[in-house]
């Protein structure tokens, strides 16, 4: 019993980084999934073309590989680009390139589930929008993007829950930096220390679930919230489409 | 308030309102519209008739350009509506001009095209408010008028799938009404009704055509064609096949089309 | 220029370079076995949750809802390490000699004696269940929605002609429950192969970690070419390996949607 | 014949790394199967990644080490030692050719070190106020990023470095003062196998004295030794 | 033929083929079938009538045990059903009695229930081979000639999905035919069928009357109720209220409510 509260006192502090991690990667990651969801709508081919390909390579490889090759390949450009500018330090920092690779990863996911949103926007919503007279920005302000994020909630919470876990592997990609620690690391340390494997996996297991379900209810309180206008709402479900 | 772009006589009575010229529309290789004119003078109601499939929605929709013909025109106010392009390619030319005609025909879907993410005050609010860029307050009174008018006031705070289908039919009439439009268009405002529903709606309707309103409508329910309209439409294989008065069309009729087609409608 | 080409064809078929292209059994295997296993576990699980026993249904669903609910590289670490701990615990209860576990120094095994050696083919093969395990949860969610897809009216008429309650299951049930099912699979196998880059975690000589091996700066000739840093050349071409794999997966369940789906999906295959 | 499994890292260039056939090489690999062969026990090598090679040989997986580790107090701890077979040598700085850095009050700077070794915990300890300390898997990672300037200095020991200082022709030079943290590497055991440490040292013993040990190394590190001759 | 495990005297005439004693069936707390007795003997066709959730489907389901009624005993061929337990937990008693008796039954379901990934030709093989073990040949032969007899023989590689609603129904009735059924059970053949499907439907079910097959059917069609039925029998709030021949009730009408029924059906 000592040892539990002793492990949960000691990832206290390593589950902040991975709850930083996912914190700077979801707002970031919701904006550039937007436009990459216009993006595969959009009629412009090479738009079109970009963005589809984008989300189908991001979405096609492991997040695991995408931190080695996302590092090494700022490294390699680090004298000619980052130096040069100043920002060596800064750009190579796990904090930094970790929720960098993250926004690239879970854009590519969100954008999937946001397109498929898109496409399933009543088409009438938007003629009732056109037939008034709103421009294509007041129909996507008001009507599409409305309806669209709606749509796309529930699928999106269980990104975000995803993102969230796949928060676990970013040390075990990239260098650490001084003392800064996640979950996996401080679980896997101790371990190491002493193989009491059930009891230091247990805990760390036990902050994961406990972080999840707090994101299922913050996500599910503004899911009600936005889903008002229904009498009897769809239920949200613990049902990932794709993870990384 | 006519513009004078058009070199056609003004005829005597009432202005022309909404007038089609020769329009063309296919979808691939259907020629769904082969040549469709007609024009609807000030407080004129006429009614679009025809079997399924004639092609009645498709030439309500391109009145306001929701589709937009292969060939020929849509006149507003005696404005056309400018189109570029050819055939399938082509498109609206102006979008300001289009957004100012498509804010002057009020168009009611068959199946209501609510917002559903707002309530119904919202909804009948939002034109007004976004396109038209009157002051909230003014629109407000007015909507709830407006709902008051076709009867549920009570309702306005209510979202659309908390309505019964003849509510959110008659709210959709007043989202309509609220943008003050100098034609009302309605593509079968009762087919999705039963039929007490259907009598709650179709009075809103004859109110507005008693109140002299411009209106083209499309509807299956002849009893209905027969006592509002003033001009009524046959649509057939994409043409126009009888248009007449009320009186011409369902009294001694002229082609065995329309013959068959009135027998069926009678029995359906 | 030819030379060029000789030495560069010398380079990528080096020992090394042909270890790197070998280890791609050990990816491949743990996709191939972890997804068998996971079909396993799926049907095992979805059999549990449609269970008629109150308790063995709480198993079903805890079992999907935990394991879907940590990270799958948690779950990957701790199944194989806590699988051999538990193995060796038992055999220690049964051979280990008080004197035996006094002398042990070290914290774990129990005693020197109850040690179980694993080899990588023993890494491979439970890295294969643990994926199977995680994978299975979902699969476990997929097959049991898919089962109760299945129109009540299909099972029915199954019953009204005098089949027995297995007849029912395997030749109407389970035969059409795959076309609800696929999508679903499909999704877990996508993520299961992808999760197969984490194999070098437990210590697996797998792609990645002779990617890691490959792309080392060089400095010293005796070792090897002298070379920069060219990690992110050889994590590129995993990049594109896994984007490939996902490619032919898709195809290779379109086809099976359009087998399963003969008949059921006449408007989508036409 | 006993089979006696060594675990290495294959990344420590020249004490053990992969080569170009695929194979485990270096001094230790070299030295390894030369004890082997002395006390007559079959030999077998693992490659095991740094960071977990103590916990594993604990966990029984292998029974012997040799992965450039040093002898330290905090390991003597948990592990045994077999007796030395690389001298104590001094632990280095290296930074990109032209950076000036104060080590009279080193503060500020990144520094480079492969995790787990006696470097970071040196670095930990002493520097890791006012600098940061950057902990890498691998050795060739922190160089790599040394080399891409990620860092400013990587902290390591001097025999790995000095190779690199050398084909660097001049991009990589030492810096600062050397640095006595090492009391010489050897094998790896675990504490109740004293049997096998007692075979390791007898064979140890005779290879330093008919001057196999000295040999070794003078073929894989240039210029070093003899160390071991009598 | 029929075993002597009940004590009524045999009738003169011919045997009983299905027999109904005192049904009973609720879900929850509703009572959808309150004490329902009847017998069909052989060659009777038995139709039930009834306004929309007044029982019919349920009683059907009742006869091969899809319910478990609550109470009450189904006999066939004098063979009682076993069943065990009481009320809503009463189960199904012999798993091997009930599988020969199903297939002694042959159901054909509203909605047709056709094997989606079976192509008509295994839909209706299936059965025979898989339940009967009959050998393959020979089954082959006898559902080619089957689907000839209902006039689908050309469609006996296609899907069911391949097929219309009318085609898919008379699969479903060949279906049930070739397990050579002592009883047909017929839920409602035609009510999802458009008025062209309906005729071609009937036509083959009159054809099965006319081969003197026993057949219980629940139908909405009072005109076919009374061209192919012996005995008639009106449910109405999980009772039997009328019962009689085609004449009996369709003629003189005793009861209000039938009287009511039947009126609206005429409209409907
Ligand atoms: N967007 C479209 N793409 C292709 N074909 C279309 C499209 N919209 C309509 N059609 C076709 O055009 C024809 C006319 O359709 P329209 O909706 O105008 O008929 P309608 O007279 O309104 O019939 P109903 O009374 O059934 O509503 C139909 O054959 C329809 O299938
Ligand atoms: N499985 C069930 N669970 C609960 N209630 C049921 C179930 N099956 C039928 N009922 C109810 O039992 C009543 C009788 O249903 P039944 O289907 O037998 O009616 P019916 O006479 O066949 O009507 P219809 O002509 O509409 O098919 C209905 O009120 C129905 O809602
Ligand atoms: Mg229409
Ligand atoms: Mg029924």
């Amino acid at each position: 019993m000592d040892g539990f509260f002793n492990d949960l006192s000691l990832m206290a502090p390593a589950v902040l980084f991975n709850i930083y991690f996912a914190a700077v990667s979801i707002p970031l990651g919701f904006v550039f999934a937007v436009f990459l969801a216009l993006g595969k709508a959009s009629p412009n081919g090479l738009i079109n073309r970009l963005s589809r390909g984008y989300v189908y390579a991001f979405r096609g490889s492991p997040l695991f590989i995408q931190f080695f090759m996302f590092y090494s390949l700022a490294l390699s450009l680090n004298l000619a680009f980052w130096k040069p500018w100043g920002v060596s330090g800064f750009v190579l920092h796990p904090l930094f390139i970790g929720p960098l690779v993250l926004v690239l990863n879970t854009a590519a996911y969100t954008a999937e589930i946001f397109y498929g949103a898109l496409r399933a926007v009543p088409r009438g919503a938007i003629e009732a929008a056109q037939a008034y007279g709103m421009s294509p920005t007041q129909q996507f302000r008001r009507v599409t993007w409305p309806n669209l994020i709606r749509l796309a909630w529930p699928a999106y919470t269980n990104e975000v829950v995803f993102l969230f876990h796949a928060t676990a592997i970013v040390y075990f990609a990239l260098p650490v930096v001084g003392s800064q620690k996640d979950l996996m690391i401080t679980a896997k340390d101790l371990v190491e220390r002493d193989f009491n494997t059930y009891l230091h996996f247990s805990v760390a297991a036990l902050y994961f679930l406990a972080v999840s379900l707090v994101i299922f209810f913050l996500f599910g309180l503004i899911y009600s919230r936005l889903m008002r206008h229904l009498p009897a709402q769809p239920r949200m479900r613990w049902a990932p489409k794709w993870m990384r | 308030m006519v513009s004078m772009t058009h070199a056609e006589p003004v005829p005597s009575g009432p202005l022309p309102v909404v007038e089609l010229r020769d329009l063309h529309k296919s979808f691939g290789a259907l020629e769904v519209l082969k040549g469709i004119s007609f024009t609807a003078r000030e407080g004129q109601v006429i009614s679009l008739i025809g079997s399924s499939g004639s092609g009645k929605s498709t030439l309500l929709r391109c009145i306001n350009m929701l589709e937009v013909p292969d060939r020929g025109d849509v006149l507003i106010d005696g404005e056309a509506i400018a189109l570029t392009g050819e055939g399938q390619r082509r498109r609206v030319g102006d979008e300001n001009q289009i957004r100012r005609i498509r804010s002057e025909l009020g168009m009611v879907f068959q199946s209501f095209n609510l917002w559903a993410h707002m309530t119904i005050l919202e909804n009948v609010m939002e034109a007004p408010l976004i396109v038209q860029k009157r002051a909230r307050a003014e629109v407000e009174a007015e909507a709830r008028a407006m709902l008051d008018k076709v009867g549920i006031g009570a309702k306005a705070d209510a979202y659309p799938a908390q309505l019964s289908g003849g509510q959110q039919q008659r709210a959709a009439i007043a989202r309509a009404l609220c943008i003050n439009p100098r034609v009302m268009l309605f593509d079968e405002p009762t087919s999705a009704l039963d039929p007490e529903l259907e009598v709650e709606v179709l009075r809103v309707i004859k109110l507005l055509a008693d109140e002299g309103r411009t209106m083209v409508l499309v509807t299956h329910d002849m009893e209905f064609a027969r006592s509002v309209s003033d001009q009524v439409i046959f649509l057939h294989q994409g043409l126009i096949e009888e248009q007449g008065t009320p009186d011409e069309i369902f009294g001694a009729t002229r082609s065995a089309r329309l013959k068959q087609f009135l027998n069926a409608a009678n029995h359906g | 220029m030819t030379d060029d080409i000789a030495f560069w064809l010398g380079y990528l078929t080096n020992g090394k370079h042909l270890a790197w292209y070998a280890s791609f059994q050990f990816t491949i295997f743990a996709a191939i076995v972890g997804g068998a296993f996971a079909v396993i576990f799926g049907l095992l699980g979805a059999t549990l949750k449609n269970s008629r026993l109150p308790p063995l249904r709480l198993i079903g669903t805890l079992y999907s809802s935990i394991v879907r609910g940590v990270p799958d590289v948690l779950f990957f670490l701790f199944f194989p390490l806590a699988f051999e701990q538990t193995v060796e615990w038992f055999v220690a209860t049964q051979i280990c000699s008080p004197e035996a576990i006094a002398a042990q120094t070290a914290a774990w095994p129990p005693c020197r004696e109850a040690n179980w050696l694993l080899g990588s083919f023993e890494y491979l093969m439970l890295a294969s269940v643990s994926l199977g395990l995680v994978y299975g949860a979902f699969a476990t969610n997929v097959i049991h929605g898919a089962m109760r897809s299945v129109p009540a009216g299909q099972l029915e008429a199954a019953r009204a002609y005098g089949m027995s309650a297995s007849q029912v299951l395997w030749r109407v049930h389970i035969r059409q429950m795959w076309v609800y099912a696929l999508p679903g699979l499909s999704n877990v196998w996508m993520l299961l192969v992808k999760a197969t880059s984490l194999l070098s975690l437990l210590q697996i000589a797998d792609i990645v970690l002779w990617a890691d091996r490959l792309g080392a700066p060089n400095f010293l000739p005796t070792v090897g070419m002298v070379h920069d840093d060219w990690r992110w050349r050889y994590y590129l071409v995993l990049f594109v390996f896994y984007i490939l794999v996902t490619w032919l997966s898709e195809r290779a369940f379109d086809a099976m949607m359009r087998r399963a789906g003969r008949g059921m999906l006449s408007e989508a295959a036409t | 014949q006993e089979t006696v499994r060594i675990a290495t890292e294959g990344a420590y260039a020249p004490w053990n790394f992969i080569n170009d056939a695929g194979q485990p090489d270096g001094y230790e690999i070299d030295l390894g199967n030369a004890i082997c062969e002395k006390a007559e026990l079959s030999c077998e090598w693992v490659v095991n990644d740094w960071d977990s090679i103590i916990p594993n040989l604990l966990a029984g997986n292998y029974d012997v080490i040799m992965a450039g580790m040093n002898i330290t107090e905090e390991r003597l701890e948990t592990i045994a030692f077999s007796d030395e077979y690389f001298p104590p040598d001094p632990s280095r700085y290296v930074a990109l050719a032209g950076t000036t850095i104060d080590f009279d009050n080193l503060s500020g700077i990144r520094i480079g070190v492969q995790g787990g070794t006696i470097q970071a915990g040196h670095a930990e300890a002493e520097l890791a106020a006012n600098n940061t300390v950057v902990s890498f898997t691998t050795a060739d990672q922190a160089v790599a990023d040394l080399a891409a300037g990620n860092v400013d200095v990587i902290f390591a020991d001097g025999a790995y470095v000095d190779p690199i200082v050398t084909a660097s022709s001049g991009s990589i030079e030492y810096v600062g003062p050397d640095v006595l943290i090492g009391e010489g590497m050897a094998a790896g055991l675990r504490k109740e196998d004293t049997d096998l440490k007692a075979k390791l040292d007898e064979a140890l013993a005779a290879l330093k004295a008919d001057g196999t040990v000295d040999k070794l190394i003078a073929a894989r590190f240039e210029g070093r030794g003899p160390y071991y001759a009598q």
